[in-house]
Formats: structure tokens, C-alpha cells, sequence
């Protein structure tokens, strides 16, 4: 199989072709033909997966059979195997969750939305699978593109939202073009694995440290790292139900795979600590972001809100585990990563689910869900708990690492914003989980205007249960959160450290 | 926000000049980038793939995936533009 | 730790029923009786594989077994250890009596949510039990934060403002408990200690610390078992959680979390820290002092309280103290005492609970000042209650006389004369605040009580056995299950080079 | 003079970057912003056509009948290869832009980014 | 070629690009966005980048140019900025 690169992103291509004329033709057909892609492509990550850790060696591909730097190569190893397999599987499972809420939120357009979901993560996993600096730039704005469209959808505070999007985004992705040029300029080559050798073999020098500045500095507008997450609390908030509880729990991990892949691919080791600031640059707006986004999280009353700021939170995290950028604070990063995909999806579909089956979003009115939507609620306290980072879900190991790598390098303050985050985010979640599970809830203690019968609507308001293919992608979601935090192990030493 | 943005754009302004200084100078014949992967570009052109424009040559063939997402990008480009102008009062 | 190890998965079975009890509640929750047999029957099979474990224990061959590689090169093992059998033995044996008395409670009250609270309540026991039986530090960590979060649904069952309220105060202070161990636990596991427990302390043995790392690492991990132990100034959260359900207050608030706190705190001084290690520092004077001032201070406070939950809670807060000082001096005569007061307080507090549920169910009434002369209509319950109250004071031949005996010549061992005026002193104040009670139940006469009479057998059974079990080990504290020979064995196996405790028999 | 013939225009992209990110942040009109845009992806196109030439070479077609050519003669080709796509990538955004302005305007009937903040605030 | 000629397409570049963002007509403001579309692609011609120039004039001012002008015939003429 040694087309299994390309075999990931193809069948999301290939079904993006055909959905839209679908759409027009046989709308029925449309959301088969998706997830059967999105299906497929997951199945090809898993196998490319398992070649890997089987094999031990990186897949390589070239098309056209020109050898890189000459052509394009395309690399799935242990890293980029394990994200496609997260990212695809994740999309998956959310895609078909997601069925309900997009066909009454893509009304009458199911192709065109279905074509740009595809595009959406073809555009990812491209991203991923490819081992060619600029082919990450096309396949970036490809998904990017997918996404402003796809939030535009939101009403008219996501229009907004997605304009303000494209601006930031395509800023972002300028920036890494601009990076990228400063590293061609110096090298003469785009592919990462030849970039990688000439970088380590020439002497330091500006043009290299700013490429990788402005690289970085995109690639953090892509991953929402704080100052430049501006735009995804609206985005989030904003975006259809269907569409953020898509994009939230991938689309910034692949920048920071992008960001990861940089560390361990293209610059050599040490020099994005010594030469650039870029490590501790990373750590300080990590920790600022992780403490920001759980404080402003706080203050939300929307629940997809509270979830966007908790996101740029836990981003955060994942940033300081990439500066740390020692092979076990890259391996935290990628736990996170999929610990993170795991737990986002699960959350932001019950946002969904509360939303079609109770029509609330607002934490105040949620109050006594737990009895009426008790799968939903079982996935939010699951998905809660994981996100706190309580043993043994998902969400603790990856805390757990990233504090010994911390400690392994000294960082003893990283050790305690990284508990403190934790502690913060319990303090909204649990808000939470007190407003689904212990109504009548007492007035929270959050100003003057927070008066006790706020809480009072949902009570008579009908709520149903979403139907099963809506919980049951979200159970395995939270089932999975547990299951792979348990069997952590096995994904850091046969997929994560042959990796780095 | 307009004293914010004008700090940004002069700082960005600052950080490319600065950081340009090492950089090949204009139209240097010893650029790294003119001397690694272009020249076989160049040169082997004619035996490769047989036409004169070398800028097609490498669109077309040794760099055909960039030109594949090319294409990927104006279709999302064209869908992402009809799904919003679509008018949302249309059902199913 | 002295004596071998051997494999067995006893252990793991006996912290897995309880989570199957739990898994079975929401599916047996239509028909209660069902239900509630389960849970029983749970506990009696919790309690079975828990009592199979002690004469490996009592013979220095703890049974063993290592689930799984949780982190590379650190496994989630269990070990029925003597210590951890102490405490084992305990929470498994009281649940079920908890078991059979909550029946009467939940339905006397007609309570809401009852499958929740028993599935709640069977995850806490494990959660407790993998607690007891955690062979390191990870594992201990894993099973703390899980007490945290199973115990929450209980602390908040009533759902009022005020339930929901004491379940933040509860998971802020034992989350942030729980975040300070799992620091100090990633610390360790950086520096590649293998963080198995041992008696006499496995930091002793690498020699590359600083003074400072260590202070560090003592206070990451004592304050983080110091939150569940209720030592002040973090004890706040345990009188605020008495809105929970009595038979909450009475397993877990008397019994198994406050108890894990304290049994953690014996951990991490005697098996992570170790006596001499701590000496050098000078570290058990901070935590004497911490625990000693606990002592008096919650007595006083508990004599301030008409509420009898409060007044209880605040006296548990004081006993508590009573062991960390123990496990604090450092000897192996007041280890001993300490661990023998951890099953007795468990024991008599857990009567005293259960008396004012009782009281609860019938009357409604929760202050102390209501209560004249309701002795004569609930004559088994208060009778218990004066039991358990002359067990508290220190009154021999009651068992909390014994674990004080020791406590106190354990105090004289040290040379630290001053503890045992403390100890004395709190003997005094503990009657001060529980014989009151005792006397205006009997002697009073209150006109205004309708004739009400004892409460349901099933509240009324529990109440008597653990009343008479009180006595009962304080005359002969090694019937049945030698908790006495089990305290001793530990404490020779911290304190190697002292003379045998059993010299000091009273 | 030297220097400055040999490095102006990098200072010039570097001004033309500064300018777009100015429109870009600094205007409240949404078409401004998209304007800014366009700006500065054109500064970066333009950079990276500067890094590609070198003194004394012609365009990267070879004339008929050529055998080995000579590399230096022909200025690089492979930046022209990425701008193409870098070009078409920054006018597919412009046209998504639009779209949604067009769509925006219709919704508020405004693009001022501060005015339509005030609608929905509303 | 001449260094100084190209230095003077680069300042009528950056007066182009100012312009655009100064005019408070946005008919104006796409049309100096037009010119700067084309000063880039007569620079990049004279770089000998044809291939790129000739693209340039076709998508980046061209098809640019229509979209903008498209757009703004739908919308207000007037910026608030």
C-alpha cells in the first residue's frame, strides 16, 4: 500500500466532486455518500496507522514519480498517522451525529454544505499527510475557505462572525507563506525532510529565525493561540451547531500539528529555543492563553461560548507542551491533541443536542435537563470531567505528561498554571453540570442582574432526548475519552515516542 | 483599536526590514534558491517532459499536487460563494 | 515494607464489586427491593473478599496485583497491605451496616433519587477500597480523585441551594487537594522514583534531594491528603458537606473520604517520607502543631454548635487530628494508637451518625436543644448514643479508651509530654459536648413531643451492632479480625529498631 | 548607493505589508478590509517574484531548440510556479469575500463593522 | 534593467496601495486597487516572471477588479473610512 498517503485526503476529494450534483439531483443521497467518504478516508488513516507503528518506517509518495525536492512527496509517520486517524475518526463520528441539526441548518443547500464539509477536512488531512511546505499552504486555505463558509451559515451574527474569520485566517496563512518564503530564500527547497538537513547544515542566520517567527506567527492565528484567537469565540459561538461541533474539535489541532511537525521535521533541534524565541514564546502565550480562556469561560453564560473559551484554554495547554518541545512535551501536545478532539467533540455536540432537543444554549436555562435529556447529559459530565483532567479519563494524561515534561525542564511555574487551569475549568463546568443535574438551581453568585428566576423557563419547556444517532456517536465519544485514558500507554509508546 | 492596528502595521512593517538584512541581495547569482532544485528544473526540462515553458512544465508535472489544490481551491472558492448567497428560506 | 508479596487478584475484586453494585443500581432501579438486596449483597461480597485478604496480611504476605501501565513505567497496582487492610477492613464492614441502615433511612424519608445514591454510594466504597489497597502513589491518586468525584452526587442529593453550595466548597477544596498530589505524584514520576509505598519511606533512600525540593514535596503531599483529613484551616468544607444525607455523613464523612484523608496522611509520612527523613527535616513538628491546634480548637468549635451534624462534624474534625498527631510523633507506640483510633473513631462515629438519622427520621428535628428527654421514646438509640459518647470521651473499657492509651504513652515515647496533655484535654471537651446531650435525653422532660417510639428495625439493627462493637473491641481489640495485631505489625514494620508495642498492653 | 540598490525593495514590501495590515486592523469598512487584504497578499507575491530573479537571467522559456541549457541564464522558475497558485488562492478569498459582503450588506443594509456590532447587539 | 526605474514602480506602487485605503469613494478605492494589481504585474514582468505578470493581470486586477466593482455596485459607494 504504498498510495496510502494520498488515499487519505482522495475520498474526501473524489466525494466532494460528486455531492454537490447530488444535491441537485438526489439530496437523499448526499449524506450517504459523505460519510461513506469521510468513512473510507478514516479507515485508510487507521490502516496507514497501522502500517506504521507495524513497520516502523514513515509511508512516502510521490506523485508523478519525481523525487523530492523535485516534486511533491507526501509522508504519513508514527505523528502524521496518529492525527489523521484522530481528526478522521473524530469527524466521523461527528459528521453522523451531526445529520439532524445540518439538514435543517443547511436548508435546502445539503449538497453545497455537505461538498464544503468534505472540502473542509480533505483540505486537514491534506495538511497532515503532506511532507512539502507550500502544499501545507494550499491545502490550509482549502480548509480554511470551507470553514468561513460553513460558519457564515450561523445567522446573522455568524456572517459576521465568519467575515472577521476570513480576515484573521487568511491573514494567518499569509503569514506562513511569508515564513515560508524567508525559508526558501535561505535553503532553496520547500520539501520539510531536505529543509530539515540544509537548516541543520548552514549557520544561523536572521532570515531563518524570521521565517520561523512569521510561520509561527500564522500558524498561532490557525491554532487560536492567545493574542490572536480573536476570531474563534464568535466563530464558535456563532457557527451552526452542526458546523462547531466540527470544526472546534479538529481545526485548530491540525495548526497545531502544523506547529509540532515544524519543531520535528523541518527545524533542527534546539533551534527554535536558542536561535528564535519561539519555545518560550510559545510557553508564555500558552500559559497566558490557557489561564485567559478558562477565566473569560467563567464569565459565559452561552454554553458553545463557554466551550470556544474553554477551547482557547485548553490550546493553550497544548501550545506550552509544543515550546517545551522536548520528544515528551511533544508527545503531551499530540495526547492533548486527540484528548482534546475527543472531549471538544463530545461537549459541542451535546451543545447541539440541548439545542435541538431543548432549544437552549444559555447555562442558566438548562437547568433540570439531566432528567429530560439524560444520555446528553451523561456525555457533558463525562466530557466535564475529562476536560478537568480527573484520573483516568483522557483529558488527566494529558495534564500528566505535559507536567513532567514541564518539570523535566525545569518550568516549575507551568506546573502550577497547568493545575491552576485545571481548577478553573472545573469551576465552569461544574457549573454546569449543577445547572443539568440539581434544578431548581440557586442563583449563581455573578452580579446584581443574575436574579434567581432566570433559571426558572426550561423548567416547562418541552425537552426531548435526541434520537439515537445523535447520542450514540456522542457515547462513544465519551467512551472513548475513557477508554484511551486508560489504555494511554499504548498510544505514547507504540504511536507517540517511535514517533519523535 | 486605530492606535493598536497602526502599531501593528509598523511593527510588522519593522520585522520584515529587520528581518530581510540576511537575505540573498537583490538579483545575487548565488542565491541558495536559485542554485538547489531550480536549476534541474532548467535543465532537465527538455528530457523530462519535453516543452520550452519551463513555468508550465513545473505547474503541470513536477508540482502537480500544488496545481491539483489550485483547482480544489477555486471549487471550494465557487461553493463556498453559493452557499452564501443562498437564500436560507428555501426548504427541503 | 517487610514480608513478600504475593499474587493474587483479591484485591481487584474486591474494588470491582462495588462498581458492579453500582452498574447494577440504575438497571435494578425499577424495582427498589431488588435494588437494595443488590447493594447489600454487594457489600456482604465487598466485605467477604476483604476479610479473604487478612490472613495474607496479618502474615506479611500481602497479596498483590498490578492491573495496568498507566504511564510508562508506573502501573496501577493494588496491595493488600497491613495498613491498607486497617482501613479496608473498615469501609468494607461498615458499608454494610450503612447498607442495611440507609434502607431505613431512604425510604423513612422518602428521599428523591434513590438509585442514584445507592450507585453513587457503592462507587465511593470502591473508590475508598482502591484507596485502602493503592500500592503507590499514582494509584492512590487515581483512586482520591475518584473518591472526590463520587462522592459529590452525595454531598449534593438534596439539591437545595444549600446542598449545591457545599458540593463547591467540597470540590474546591479536595480538587485542589487532589491537583497539589497529582504535582508532587508527576514530580516523582519525572525523576524516575519508583513511588511504590514502603514502610520506613522510599524518599530516604535517594540522597540527591535539597532541603527545599523535599519541604516542597512535603507540603504538595500532605496538604493535598491534609484537605480530605479536615486538618484546619483546610476543614471547611466538611461541616458544610453535612447536608448530605446522614447515612452520607455516616459512611463517608465519618468513615471513608475523612478516613482516606487521614489513612493517605499515614502514607505519606510512614511510607512515602518515612520517620527518619522526617525528623531530619523537622517537617512532623509542623504537622503536629497543625493537627495539635486542630484538636482543641474543633472541640471548643463543636461546643458552639445546637446543630447535632455540626456538633458531630466538627468533633470528627477534632478526632481526626486525634490520628494525624499520632501518625505525626513518630513512634511506633503512637502509630499504633493512631491506626487503632482510625477503626474506632470510624466505629463510633458511625453510631453516633446513625443515632441522629434516626433521631431525624422520627422527629425532624436536628438541634440539640430539641432533643429533652427523647431518650425515653428511643431508648435503644439514645442508649447507643450514650455508648458511643462515653467511647469518645475516652471512657475505658471502651475502644477509643485503648487507641488513646496509646496515643498518649505513644506521645510520652517521643518525649512529647505536651501532646498528651493535648490529648487529655480534648477528652475532657469531647464529654463537655456529647454527655449534655446524653443527660437532657433522659432526665429531661419536654411536654411538647407527640408519643413517636423507636425507629424502623432496619435503622434501629445497625445502630445496636455498632454501638455494642464499640464495647466490644475495647475490651478485646484483636476479636475478630486482630485490628490490634494488624496496627502493631505496621507500625513494627515502620519503626524497625523499636521495641514491640504489644509491651505496652494496658 | 550600493546598499540601496541592492536591498530597496525589500523595504518597499515591507512597507507594502505595514500598509495592508493598517488596512486590515486600522478601517472599519469591511470592503476596506478586504482591500488591505488583497494588499498585502499581493506584497507577499511580489516578494517572493523578487527572491526568483537573478542579475543577468531572462525568462525561464527556453528558446526552440535549445539542448542543455544553461541554468543561469534563466531566472528561477519555481517561485513563478507557487504564485501562480498563491494568485489564485488570493482572488478565490477575495471572491468569498465578497460574497459574504454582499450578503452581509443585504442583512444590514451597512458595512460598517462598528454599526453592524450595534445590530446585533440590538 | 535599471535599479532607479524599478525603485520609482515600487513608489507608485505604495502610493497605489495608500490611495486605496485613503479614498473614502470605494469606486475610486477599487480602481487604485487595480493600478496596484497592475504596477505588481508590469514589476513582476520586468523581473522576467511573465508566466506570474500575465496572471496577475488577468485574476489579480481583472477578475479582482470585476469581483470588487460587482460587489460595490451592490452595496454603498460611499466608506465609512
Amino acid at each position: 500500500m504504498e498510495q496510502l498517503p494520498i488515499l487519505i485526503p482522495l475520498p474526501l476529494l473524489a466525494a466532494s466532486l460528486v455531492v454537490p450534483l447530488a444535491g441537485l439531483w438526489a439530496p437523499r443521497a448526499v449524506f450517504p455518500i459523505s460519510v461513506a467518504a469521510v468513512a473510507l478516508s478514516a479507515a485508510m488513516s487507521a490502516l496507514a496507522l497501522a502500517e506504521v507503528v507495524a513497520g516502523g518506517e514513515a509511508l512516502r509518495y510521490t506523485l508523478g514519480g519525481w523525487a523530492p525536492p523535485i516534486g511533491i512527496e507526501y509522508v504519513v509517520d508514527h505523528v502524521a498517522a496518529f492525527v489523521t486517524a484522530v481528526i478522521t475518526g473524530v469527524a466521523l463520528l461527528v459528521v453522523v451525529a451531526a445529520r439532524r441539526a445540518a439538514a435543517r441548518e443547511a436548508a435546502g443547500r445539503r449538497g453545497l454544505f455537505y461538498a464544503l464539509v468534505l472540502l473542509l477536512l480533505a483540505g486537514l488531512t491534506g495538511m497532515v499527510v503532506t511532507g512539502d511546505l507550500f502544499n501545507v499552504f494550499v491545502f490550509m486555505e482549502i480548509s480554511s475557505l470551507a470553514a468561513y463558509a460553513l460558519v457564515f451559515r450561523g445567522g446573522r451574527a455568524g456572517m459576521l462572525a465568519a467575515y472577521r474569520y476570513l480576515i484573521l485566517g487568511t491573514v494567518g496563512g499569509s503569514f506562513y507563506l511569508l515564513g515560508v518564503a524567508f525559508l526558501y530564500f535561505t535553503t532553496g527547497t520547500l520539501n520539510m525532510t531536505d529543509m530539515a538537513r540544509l537548516l541543520g547544515e548552514a549557520e544561523p542566520n536572521i532570515s531563518v529565525a524570521a521565517g520561523a517567527a512569521f510561520i509561527f506567527a500564522g500558524l498561532g492565528m490557525k491554532m487560536a493561540l492567545v493574542p490572536l484567537h480573536l476570531w474563534l469565540p464568535d466563530a464558535y459561538t456563532f457557527a451552526p451547531s452542526s458546523v462547531n461541533s466540527l470544526i472546534a474539535p479538529i481545526m485548530t489541532k491540525v495548526g497545531a500539528y502544523v506547529m509540532v511537525r515544524m519543531f520535528i521535521s523541518v527545524f533542527p533541534e534546539g533551534y527554535l529555543a536558542d536561535e528564535v524565541p519561539v519555545s518560550q514564546a510559545l510557553i508564555a502565550l500558552g500559559l497566558a492563553g490557557s489561564v485567559y480562556g478558562a477565566y473569560a469561560a467563567m464569565g459565559q453564560r452561552d454554553l458553545r461560548r463557554m466551550l470556544a473559551y474553554s477551547s482557547v484554554s485548553q490550546l493553550g495547554l497544548l501550545a506550552v507542551g509544543i515550546g517545551i518541545a522536548t520528544p515528551l512535551g511533544l508527545a503531551a501536545a499530540l495526547l492533548h491533541v486527540m484528548n482534546h478532539a475527543l472531549m471538544k467533540g463530545a461537549l459541542f455536540l451535546t451543545a447541539m443536542s440541548m439545542r435541538m432537543g431543548a432549544g437552549v444554549s444559555d447555562v442558566r436555562m438548562l437547568a433540570g435537563l439531566g432528567r429530560r435529556m439524560p444520555a446528553t447529559s451523561a456525555v457533558f459530565a463525562v466530557g466535564a470531567v475529562a476536560m478537568v483532567g480527573i484520573p483516568p479519563t483522557a483529558g488527566f494524561f494529558s495534564k500528566w505528561y505535559l507536567s513532567i515534561a514541564a518539570i523535566d525542564e525545569g518550568l516549575w511555574f507551568v506546573l502550577a498554571v497547568v493545575l491552576a487551569s485545571s481548577l478553573l475549568s472545573a469551576v465552569y463546568l461544574f457549573r454546569v453540570i449543577e445547572r443539568l443535574y440539581l434544578a431548581p438551581a440557586p442563583a449563581i453568585a455573578g452580579g446584581a442582574d443574575d436574579a434567581p428566576n432566570a433559571a426558572a423557563p426550561a423548567q416547562d419547556a418541552p425537552a426531548r432526548e435526541s434520537p439515537l444517532d445523535v447520542t450514540l456517536p456522542m457515547a462513544l465519544l465519551a467512551l472513548a475519552t475513557i477508554v484511551l485514558g486508560v489504555l494511554n500507554v499504548v498510544v505514547m509508546e507504540r504511536v507517540l515516542e517511535p514517533g519523535l | 483599536m486605530r492606535l493598536f492596528a497602526l502599531a501593528l502595521a509598523l511593527g510588522t512593517a519593522a520585522l520584515f526590514i529587520a528581518a530581510s538584512v540576511d537575505l540573498p541581495d537583490r538579483g545575487d547569482p548565488d542565491a541558495p534558491a536559485s542554485n538547489y532544485v531550480a536549476p534541474y528544473y532548467v535543465e532537465h526540462v527538455e528530457e523530462d517532459i519535453g516543452i520550452e515553458n519551463v513555468v508550465s512544465a513545473v505547474l503541470a508535472d513536477y508540482r502537480s499536487y500544488d496545481t491539483l489544490g489550485e483547482t480544489v481551491v477555486i471549487f471550494t472558492a465557487g461553493l463556498a460563494a453559493l452557499l452564501a448567497l443562498a437564500r436560507r428560506e428555501r426548504h427541503e | 515494607m517487610t514480608g513478600e508479596s504475593v499474587s493474587s487478584p483479591l484485591p481487584f475484586v474486591a474494588v470491582l464489586v462495588p462498581l458492579a453494585a453500582a452498574a447494577a443500581a440504575p438497571v435494578l432501579g425499577r424495582w427498589p427491593n431488588a435494588r437494595e438486596a443488590a447493594s447489600i449483597a454487594a457489600a456482604l461480597a465487598t466485605f467477604g473478599f476483604v476479610a479473604a485478604l487478612l490472613p495474607g496480611a496479618s502474615d506479611g504476605k500481602a497479596a498483590t496485583v498490578s492491573l495496568l501501565e498507566l504511564s510508562p513505567g508506573i502501573e496501577v497496582a493494588l496491595r493488600a497491605d497491613a495498613a491498607g487492610m486497617l482501613f479496608a477492613l473498615l469501609a468494607s464492614f461498615l458499608w454494610v451496616l450503612a447498607a442495611v441502615y440507609s434502607i431505613g433511612y431512604m425510604r423513612g424519608l422518602e428521599e428523591r433519587k434513590q438509585t442514584r445514591f445507592y450507585a453513587a454510594f457503592a462507587l465511593s466504597v470502591g473508590a475508598a477500597l482502591g484507596v485502602a489497597f493503592a500500592a503507590n502513589l499514582l494509584t492512590f491518586v487515581l483512586f482520591y480523585e475518584l473518591l472526590t468525584l463520587f462522592t459529590y452526587p452525595l454531598v449534593v442529593h438534596r439539591e437545595t441551594p444549600e446542598a449545591v453550595r457545599a458540593g463547591r466548597k467540597y470540590l474546591a477544596y479536595t480538587l485542589t487537594g487532589g491537583l497539589a498530589l497529582i504535582g508532587a505524584t508527576a514530580w516523582l514520576a519525572m525523576l524516575g522514583v519508583d513511588a511504590s509505598f514502603q514502610a520506613g519511606g522510599f524518599l530516604g533512600e535517594q540522597r540527591w534531594w535539597t532541603d527545599g525540593q523535599l519541604w516542597a514535596l512535603f507540603f504538595l503531599l500532605a496538604g493535598g491528603v491534609g484537605v480530605k483529613a479536615a486538618v484546619m484551616p483546610l476543614h471547611s468544607w466538611l461541616p458544610a458537606a453535612m447536608v448530605a444525607p446522614t447515612p452520607v455523613s455516616a459512611l463517608l464523612h465519618a468513615v471513608a473520604v475523612v478516613k482516606a484523608g487521614v489513612f493517605g496522611m499515614v502514607r505519606v509520612l510512614i511510607f512515602v517520607f518515612g520517620a527518619d527523613l522526617l525528623r531530619d527535616m523537622g517537617a512532623w513538628q509542623v504537622i503536629a502543631a497543625a493537627s495539635g491546634a486542630t484538636l482543641i480548637l474543633a472541640s471548643f468549635l463543636a461546643l458552639r454548635h445546637d446543630n447535632l451534624k455540626r456538633r458531630l462534624a466538627y468533633s470528627t474534625i477534632s478526632h481526626l487530628s486525634y490520628i494525624v498527631l499520632g501518625v505525626a510523633l513518630l513512634g511506633p507506640l503512637a502509630l499504633t494508637g493512631a491506626l487503632l483510633h482510625m477503626v474506632g473513631h470510624g466505629v463510633t462515629k458511625i453510631t453516633l451518625f446513625f443515632c441522629a438519622g434516626a433521631i431525624h427520621v422520627r422527629t425532624h428535628r436536628d438541634q440539640v436543644s430539641g432533643m429533652a428527654g427523647i431518650g425515653r421514646q428511643m431508648p435503644v438509640t439514645m442508649g447507643a448514643f450514650a455508648l458511643a459518647a462515653l467511647s469518645m470521651a475516652g471512657i475505658p473499657p471502651f475502644i477509643l479508651f485503648t487507641s488513646k492509651w496509646y496515643l498518649g504513652w505513644g506521645a510520652a515515647e517521643v518525649g512529647q509530654q505536651a501532646f498528651l496533655i493535648v490529648y487529655m484535654a480534648s477528652g475532657v471537651l469531647s464529654a463537655a459536648y456529647l454527655f449534655p446531650i446524653v443527660i437532657r435525653a433522659f432526665a429531661a422532660r419536654s411536654p411538647d413531643f407527640p408519643p413517636f417510639g423507636e425507629a424502623d428495625a432496619r435503622m434501629v439493627a445497625p445502630i445496636a451492632v455498632v454501638a455494642l462493637l464499640g464495647l466490644a473491641w475495647g475490651i478485646a481489640p484483636d476479636l475478630p479480625f486482630g485490628f490490634f495485631e494488624l496496627a502493631s505489625s505496621v507500625a513494627a514494620d515502620a519503626f524497625p529498631s523499636s521495641a514491640p508495642a504489644a509491651e505496652a498492653a494496658p | 548607493m550600493e546598499e540601496v540598490a541592492a536591498r530597496f525593495p525589500f523595504w518597499m514590501i515591507g512597507a507594502l505589508l505595514g500598509v495592508g495590515v493598517w488596512g486590515m486592523l486600522g478601517k472599519r469598512s469591511l470592503v476596506k478590509k478586504l482591500i488591505g487584504l488583497n494588499i498585502f497578499q499581493s506584497a507577499i507575491i511580489l516578494f517572493f517574484i523578487i527572491g526568483s530573479m537573478h542579475e543577468g537571467a531572462t525568462v525561464p522559456i527556453l528558446w526552440h531548440g535549445q539542448h542543455n541549457p544553461n541554468a543561469e541564464d534563466f531566472v528561477n522558475p519555481l517561485p513563478h510556479v507557487l504564485m501562480l497558485t498563491a494568485i489564485v488562492v488570493s482572488v478565490a478569498v477575495t471572491a468569498v469575500a465578497l460574497a459574504f459582503m454582499v450578503r452581509l450588506h443585504r442583512e444590514f443594509g451597512d458595512l460598517d463593522e462598528e454599526r453592524i456590532l450595534d445590530e446585533l447587539r440590538r | 534593467m535599471i535599479w532607479e526605474l524599478e525603485l520609482a514602480l515600487y513608489a507608485l506602487l505604495l502610493v497605489a496601495a495608500v490611495l486605496a485605503l485613503w479614498t473614502r469613494d470605494l469606486i475610486a478605492a477599487v480602481v487604485a486597487l487595480t493600478v496596484y494589481n497592475f504596477m505588481a504585474a508590469t514589476l513582476m514582468a520586468l523581473m522576467g516572471a511573465v508566466d506570474v505578470a500575465l496572471t496577475e493581470i488577468a485574476l489579480g486586477a481583472g477578475v479582482t477588479g470585476v469581483l470588487f466593482i460587482g460587489g460595490v455596485s451592490l452595496m454603498n459607494r460611499r466608506s465609512v473610512d
